[in-house]
């Protein structure tokens, strides 16, 4: 098992226009910086991009976006991007808007072969409407479906060349699941390690679910809100 | 008349001994600091932590670690890390006790607003869908009216509701209020509200029962 | 925080006659010993119990169903059990064969407020008598509905008192899963340790779920098939 | 004719590098043991296992670690640990290239029966209906025949079933066959069997066209 490609340009090919992508993270925590570049770099365009977030005006999914290499966004959250709202509200991007915990559930669905499920998320908003409504427990619940991609691409702390997958802190989020849900699963990491090196009780992501891992470099990590206190 | 963190202070006393509670942003995350003493409650943040902390020493800022308000943040001992569907199976299957989150509009059945504003805002609902669908004990944390002066506890909700028939109970500036079948149960004053100043500025059914004390 | 109690005797307090409960392993690995034990010293009686097995004559569950106090089983595999065999061949004891994936995926939707699922498993099998068929992507599916559990009684290998608990090599099975259906949910333990002990980056189930904790004793471990190879 | 050891061998051949692999309990076992040289071939077992390993060796065996015939066994540097949940997404979500499984009939559209003979034995289907209606690629390996002689290719299974038309390939102590639209295709004889062999003891539709070699 050798997954290990050279590098983001190596990893992010077959990538075509008009695709469907799924990208981990959550604000800029934990997002495929190196990916998202190189996909910047091809000019790939017409993407349709399931994440829950839209990055910022400069940074993760925004440098997309600004160049217009997006044709819809599947989110949850979509403040803190002026572009963004900018192309929303002209009509110039499309806009599907998931309850976060629904996102996260229709994405591992698919990655589990479970095509729908009930959850009570959402009923009775507009997210609920054209969908199915059934009563369980007396409680009212929605019909969703499983989102499919044809690459997810995520980014964890250290992987192996079996790509397997631990990440660090709240940078995990979104991307074991869209991990699972990519017709092909691309996989950046801060650092390579040898197979072995993963205490196989602690790995977040098992390898059978990831195509391609590569080591990828320059990670700017970017905080949205740097909040401390002083030190005592 | 209280002011955010006045707010926040008195939603703070519905806290109990071994709580889980998640806080929105805005006025629910000042909750975290007036946990009585002696109360052991932990938050969840809906991005993957139970047991966050305090915001991190100056220097020690880490980009892995975050909040849902995308603050960084630290984590407790005994605080765990998880990934989105584990936090939202967490939500959803009823394991949190508490949920305090802000709002738009917050109607007399119990209805809340607080995602969109059509043709002018739509940064979209994050987790906020879930949790009021999924959690029995939902307090709103808000002013009482809007920049406008309007009333923001309406008979019906006006703009793209977040969830129906959720919210169990609504912390304004003024007024601790239940939602009941029959519109908002005044439950407590605001030091120096008085019950007509509430009734003026609340558009929805508004009950009040018997003396209506004022918040110690 | 303190969900510590001192004993499998305190720990299944609240079990009474006729409740459904949930029960963590894999055939006799990860199973809660202690809390078996204490059951069949409690007397309890006309249980049903979700678990993917039955135990063997004389050990785990089997040691329940010995003195027939189990009504009924909800298993996707009940072999290696005669007293079993004998008793659902009577009709003493009631059974409902699940699949397994089934299995664990009904105790994780209950726990995740999901009420019900499509899968594939058990289409065109008495498994899917009387459910709900539906075509996804042309391929039949079944609708298959969350198990809950008046107590879910889970082993893991290390916990600490907000009820973290870490499980060790293939003793995790089922026990994550049902950690998170039970209304009560008891974790017993091999060993409890200090808040903070447990890197709370690589815990399998976060504390929330856990409502009782304690340090089980005098783990048998039992071993079904033991296989190996000589040394070299 | 092919022994037990015979077919797994021949079901080896089917390996494909890079591929992960579900083997159940008995015959479909021992293809572990055949895998080709220079192939990197993951074994999953669905209590919990990737990158299964060889059985520990004496004084090392752990009762923390079994596969799901319950023995004990060891992991593979690069493998990994997980719940039954997580086995089973993997197993439904289709990332398992190839299943082997036995059976105790297969129709000769596909249908497959293997855990239940009413009134005599009830084991449960433990993860096998999960295995055959999630894969696209199910080895069945079995004996041609019963105990008593009666062909376990059948034009339709008389036991309850395990799974509908999913079943892509038998590999038996006689013959390798295909499901077809038109049933049982003959790909290859076992050493020293005739076609004709294999006409009487498959009972149901079988597909006989050209030379039908003899294994390699």
């Amino acid at each position: 098992m050798n997954k290990v490609v050279a590098n983001a340009e190596e990893a992010i090919k077959g990538i075509h226009d008009g695709m469907t992508l799924m990208l981990g993270g959550f604000g800029l925590c934990g997002i495929p910086e190196n990916c998202i570049s190189a996909m910047v770099n091809s000019g790939v365009t017409n993407l349709t991009c399931i994440s829950n977030n839209a990055g910022v005006d400069d940074f993760g999914l925004g440098l997309l976006l600004q160049k217009k290499q997006i044709k819809k966004m599947i989110s949850s959250y979509v403040g803190e991007n002026d572009e963004f709202e900018r192309q929303m509200l002209s009509g110039e991007l499309e806009v599907d808007l998931i309850p976060q915990g629904s996102l996260a559930a229709r994405c591992h669905a698919a990655g589990a072969g479970i095509p729908a499920f009930f959850t009570p998320a959402g009923y009775g908003t507009e997210v609920a409407e054209g969908k199915e409504v059934r009563y369980f427990n007396g409680k009212p619940h929605i019909l969703e479906h499983a989102f499919h991609a044809d690459f997810a691409i995520v980014k964890a702390w250290k992987g192996d060349r079996f790509g397997n997958l631990v990440f660090k802190g709240t940078a995990r989020n979104f991307n074991p699941a869209m991990a699972m849900a990519g017709k092909i699963t691309i996989a950046e990491v801060e650092e390579i390690v040898e197979p072995g090196e993963l205490d196989p009780n602690f790995i977040h992501t098992p390898g059978v679910f990831i195509q391609r891992i590569f080591q990828g470099k320059d990670y700017e990590k970017r905080i949205e809100q740097r909040t401390v206190r002083p030190k005592a | 008349m209280l002011d955010k963190t006045g707010i926040a202070k008195r939603i703070a006393k519905e806290l109990q001994d071994g709580w889980y509670v998640n806080l929105g942003i805005g006025i629910p995350t000042l909750v975290a600091n007036y946990v009585p003493d002696g109360l052991n409650v932990e938050f969840q943040s809906e991005n993957g932590i139970l047991g966050m902390g305090a915001f991190p020493f100056e220097g020690e800022e880490d980009a892995d670690m975050i909040n849902a308000g995308k603050q960084t943040v630290t984590i407790n001992p005994g605080g765990s890390i998880f990934d989105s569907v584990t936090s939202f199976a967490m939500i959803r299957g009823g394991h949190v006790q508490l949920t305090v989150l802000g709002a738009m509009e917050v109607s007399d059945t119990g209805d809340i607003a607080n995602w969109k504003i059509p043709g002018k805002m739509v940064k979209g609902m994050g987790g906020a869908m879930d949790l009021v669908a999924s959690a029995d004990n939902i307090i709103v944390a808000m002013m009482h009216t809007n920049k406008r002066g309007k009333s923001k506890l309406l008979r019906q909700c006006s703009l793209p509701l977040t969830g129906v028939k959720c919210v169990r109970r609504v912390v304004t500036n003024l007024a601790v209020l239940d939602i009941t079948p029959n519109g908002f149960k005044l439950i407590e004053r605001a030091p120096g509200v008085s019950v007509e100043d509430i009734q003026n500025a609340t558009e929805g059914r508004l009950i009040v029962e018997g003396d209506i004390p004022e918040m110690s």
